[in-house]
């Protein structure tokens, strides 16, 4: 099913707000106030188009570092992740412990993740398993970029899923780079989806740029996982306009004309342009929505910056578990 | 009260947890029809079926991350690595992921699991079948360490792990699996994790050891009795958080420590207990803190008179702890 | 080309050996004589066939524990192999330190191996990548079960064979079984070749137990890496007709019916009855080839009883290398 | 003699090992165009070209797995894992196989192959970009553990460390490689991989450490002074194998000892330190043996207030060693 006009504006909402929310860390960034961001930039048709396939809450989700759109999608507020940025106390996802966008938001049935790159695919493939073990209602989603489908960890989970027919999403988002590193030196296959046909699962292609693509893509893999017939692996593919983070510099890897010419198949160019089609976005509204968004983030910015460090002594804790908190 | 050997109180605590809990489960290879290769899990499938025992494919990393996914969903996995020298492709899964997953997240994810592993030599098994790999965890917060040494605790210990909030990484002394018998309770009792014992109190000095060397400990002491040298043994158990109270209380009334264990002498698990007693003990020692452990080399060699060269037994014990009682 | 009928009678030969030897085995685990024996009954054809499509003593193999008749047809005497089995000073493959049917054999380029299934498999992407580095006339082969291409190291290994078209052939002996796990609970696709199409490169499935097919397929394998077309993934296909090992008891998960069945495949039968209709191998010509083989085994128990055990203290070395011994 | 930092050190011995010797090479992420994240082999590829430095595909466990098959082929690797904290997916082919492959094959064969890791907190990083892991390999027969602190003994040491037939676990504090900046003869030298350094002599105390850690040590030893005590400062340099003797003789001269890493105390390399001198310089201790080190939590977490109270710095050091000099 077609997402609702309603639906699509929330879509392309939510990757208006990641967006800015991104470009806004950049800004906070060049002006010394946080220390390091991973960005998200070109990424958002994906996430948001997966989000928006999967009950948002219900169903699980093991996201990467780059997810900052599915976050949001799955309903971290912009204050939360400017926390996260700063090493706030009180942000959702560590408490201060972890880098910015190592994600977890346990209302959300989003998984903490860790930096070492496909551990969070196993975790899903062993969640995908406990829901078929308690015959739940429910399916596991997870991300990861194409360079980390190297690891021998993401064929371990892919295979898990497939042997068992568990009910797990693997989306990978290929943005062509891991770091410096062209695809082409990370597999000899042209899609990560092509990999899917050795372990025995179906694998697909996808525009990553194209929100409703994405949206169409995944929602057949989840109606499919959650009717019992087991996994699929998804290639969306962007190109990541960013450097790798901001630690990094891309120019002694790749030249200017490259990444400019990548900057046209922007996803929210798109997306824009197909609403402003269906005549749902007109170009007042789309204003309306960009000074709500951008007023909104700088009402985040004050909220996260005076929100307070937590206390050296609190990393003390907690080291081990008094006791499960969940069922 | 009924006498069993040290394999058959584990099959009997995984009978027990596997009949209270519904979410614990066992996965590993060869724990279904097979009952495993040390048949731990005899006659548990044909009981529980194979939503409960899951021969898993060859890969141990994936064993540990497919467990850890099922435990942040609420399964109690109990996971089966078929020999402790496989162990080392889980290591990441273990050590960055389960062990860090609940401070990560600020306690919002735990990961109650077990990870189950036969160690240790004098079995002809060679430099792959013979290791001992407590060192490599005894050092990492999150974790926690148990080895049991007779067929009591081995029972209660276990059941202690599958109710436990954390991942433990419990090692069982292979060669002690039909060799060590005793008493075992029917039904239900735990031993609390944490805690060493005292197996044989005594003043003249201090004997630190577990698994299999916990045993030969114990015939090392009964062999100094005769010549009047009073040894107390103290069966480590949990060796990760360690018991230092227990310890130091020991050294303190006999003022000469011995450590003894299987693994490499250097970078061993007696390092830390050494190190421990020549801080908090200094001024109550009479004699230099001695080990006694395996030769630093990579493993235990198949060739008989080579393994019997490696393994410490009952009469290196006696020596090293006359020698230290007379220095 | 096809092998010539002297090649034809060579290869039978050393299938006939590999088996008779291997059965001479299982008789002095009976009798006591040796402790542990992990048999390569069935699997003859496959690793004879491999063996004759490389240039022995000049490409390099990374070989895996079941490979009895490869490393015989890459030299290895029955002295040799039985000082293995019974961990003498001077057995080749590591001078008593490792289980039996651990091999190497330097002298032949045949490297060492652990027991930690697929490690193998990257050292052999490893050096196809020095012999394209150095620009040399020579391929790598390696085997494995089909159980342990389930572990990540397998995919990481074969990935980068394929990424940089490094001169390898990856042997899959797919017996069906790893230990008790049937292959459909290791994998969802129906032969390991099918996981090279995921990997993008060639993937081949042979009749493993047809010693002459398997040598035309990878013989066509070594043809291509040595032309610069890179790895191949093949799996020879046959039936694991013994127990896993001399500890295992197969009766606990399979049926003596489906072993009988399998049994009529074997492939010493097939080689025999193709080598009589050539006209290459008459009755008696067979019955003299076999009287031979085995009084020469039976020189070579005598000669390998009769050879010294390893001191005990030899197990003190050679942790570390004091010099590269090769250039 | 020129002044260099770290970092320019470590490229240099790099650059000119990869002059001298046509074997050596360099695989990892990033290495090539990229001259790692870290700027490690900057420029190199330009210099070298494509065959020389090999940007790997994103799987540190068959980073070095291709590196123990190409050493085994003759070839002499570089291995850059780009954080510690990435090193435990290959501690299968580090553990099980590059340290043992000399042993088990008695010599037969050897890895010589360095394995270089930046490590260490301090630079907010967080949990998974600040981890030590020097306890790891400290334990393992076979491998040599080496940590450069100075500019002199960067370049030294990695040259032979490239020289050396053994597996070399390397590890680079990162917090340094700017910070640190020392003279650096041009061309030809190295520093012997072994034996510690007494860095500052002293007569009332001796201090232990390594990496970044040792010039805290210095700087506490320099304010100790203004105080009348007489520090005496040992750079470890090689961890493993342990310089016994320059350890001994330290605290026979000075009768107290404090041992100081960044690492979590527990199960730490300090232990190991601490033990042999309780044993070894039992009748010259005139105070308890001490160890500073990091707290047992899990790593450095990334909030500053968190990240200061978890690390060790000349203050606490200097207020341990004061404590113990007054003992
Ligand atoms: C196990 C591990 N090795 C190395 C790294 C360092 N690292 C962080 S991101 C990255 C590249 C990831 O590329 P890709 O998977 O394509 O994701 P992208 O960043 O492009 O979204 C690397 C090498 C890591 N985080 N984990
Ligand atoms: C990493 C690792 N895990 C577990 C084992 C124990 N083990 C030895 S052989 C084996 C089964 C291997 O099956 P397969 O790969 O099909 O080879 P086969 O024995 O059938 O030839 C297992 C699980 C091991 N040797 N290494
Ligand atoms: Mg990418
Ligand atoms: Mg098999």
């Amino acid at each position: 099913m077609d997402p609702s006009p309603d639906q699509k504006l929330d879509m392309y909402r939510l990757m208006l707000l990641a967006r800015r929310l991104d470009e806004r860390a950049w800004v906070l960034h060049r002006q010394g106030k946080i220390a390091f961001h991973i960005s998200g930039i070109g990424h958002e048709a994906a996430q948001v188009g997966a989000a928006f396939a999967i009950r948002r809450g219900s169903d699980w989700v093991t996201p990467y570092y780059r997810d900052l759109a599915l976050m949001l999608a799955l309903g971290m507020t912009p204050a939360e992740f400017l926390m996260g940025l700063m090493g706030k106390r009180d942000e959702p996802n560590s408490g201060g412990r972890q880098m910015p966008s190592h994600w977890s938001l346990r209302r959300a049935n989003a998984v903490s993740h860790s930096a070492p790159v496909a551990t969070q695919s196993v975790h899903a493939a062993g969640i995908g398993l406990a829901i078929k073990l308690r015959g739940d209602d429910k399916v596991v989603l997870t991300t990861i970029g194409e360079g980390s489908t190297s690891q021998g960890e993401w064929y371990e989970a892919v295979n898990w899923a497939a042997v068992h027919r568990l009910p797990v999403i693997f989306i990978v988002q290929n943005n062509q780079y891991a770091i410096s590193v062209r695809a082409e030196k990370q597999m000899a296959v042209q899609s990560a989806a092509d990999k899917a046909c050795g372990l025995g699962l179906p694998g697909i292609m996808v525009d990553g740029t194209d929100v409703f693509a994405v949206h169409r893509a995944v929602k057949d893999a989840v109606d499919n996982a959650r009717a019992g017939n087991g996994a699929t692996v998804i290639e969306t593919r962007m190109y990541r306009i960013t450097p790798h983070s901001s630690d990094d510099d891309d120019r002694t890897y790749r030249s200017r004309e490259e990444v400019e010419e990548n900057k046209r198949r922007d996803p929210l160019l798109l997306a824009r342009a197909r609403l402003q089609e269906e005549g749902l976005l007109s170009e007042s509204q789309y204003d309306e929505m960009d000074t709500q968004i951008k007023a909104s983030i700088e009402e985040a910015v004050k909220q996260a910056e005076a929100a307070p460090y937590p206390a050296g002594e609190e990393a003390l804790h907690p080291v081990y578990a008094e006791e499960v908190r969940h069922a | 009260m009924p006498e069993m050997t040290l394999i058959e109180a584990i099959r009997q605590a995984q009978d027990e947890e596997l009949a209270r809990d519904p979410n614990v489960f066992i996965t590993g290879e060869d724990v279904g029809v097979r009952g495993g290769v040390f048949r731990a899990t005899m006659g548990l499938y044909d009981k529980y079926g194979p939503n409960r025992l899951i021969d898993s494919p060859l890969a141990e990393d994936s064993i540990v991350g497919v467990g850890i996914g099922a435990a942040l969903y609420g399964m109690r996995p109990i996971l089966e690595i078929q020999f402790a020298d496989f162990i080392h492709p889980a290591l990441n899964q273990i050590i960055s992921e389960a062990a860090k997953m609940c401070y990560r997240s600020n306690g919002e994810w735990t990961v109650p699991l077990v990870i189950r592993a036969p160690y240790g030599g004098g079995i002809g098994g060679g430099l792959y079948h013979s290791q001992s790999v407590e060192a490599l965890f005894a050092h990492v917060p999150g974790l926690k360490v148990v080895i049991p040494s007779t067929p009591y605790d081995a029972k209660g210990l276990l059941k202690a792990a599958v109710r436990d909030p954390n991942p433990i990484i419990f090692l069982e002394p292979k060669k002690g699996y039909r060799l060590i018998k005793g008493e075992v309770p029917e039904g239900e009792y735990v031993v609390p994790i944490g805690p060493a014992r005292i197996s044989r109190p005594g003043r003249d000095l201090s004997l630190f050891a577990y698994g299999m060397m916990h045993h030969y400990a114990l015939q090392a002491a009964q062999k100094l009795e005769s010549e009047g040298i009073d040894v107390e043994v103290v069966d480590l158990r949990t060796l990760y958080p360690v018991d230092k109270e227990t310890i130091l209380n020991s050294v303190r009334k006999t003022s000469r420590a011995l450590i003894v264990h299987e693994d490499n002498l250097t970078g061993g698990y007696g390092a830390e207990i050494a190190a421990i007693i020549a801080d908090e003990a200094f001024t109550d020692l009479d004699a230099p803190v001695r080990r006694l452990a395996g030769p630093d080399v990579p493993a235990v060699p198949f060739s008989h008179p080579m393994q019997d060269w490696f393994m410490v037994n009952p009469e290196k014990i006696a020596a090293a702890a006359r020698k230290l009682a007379q220095w």
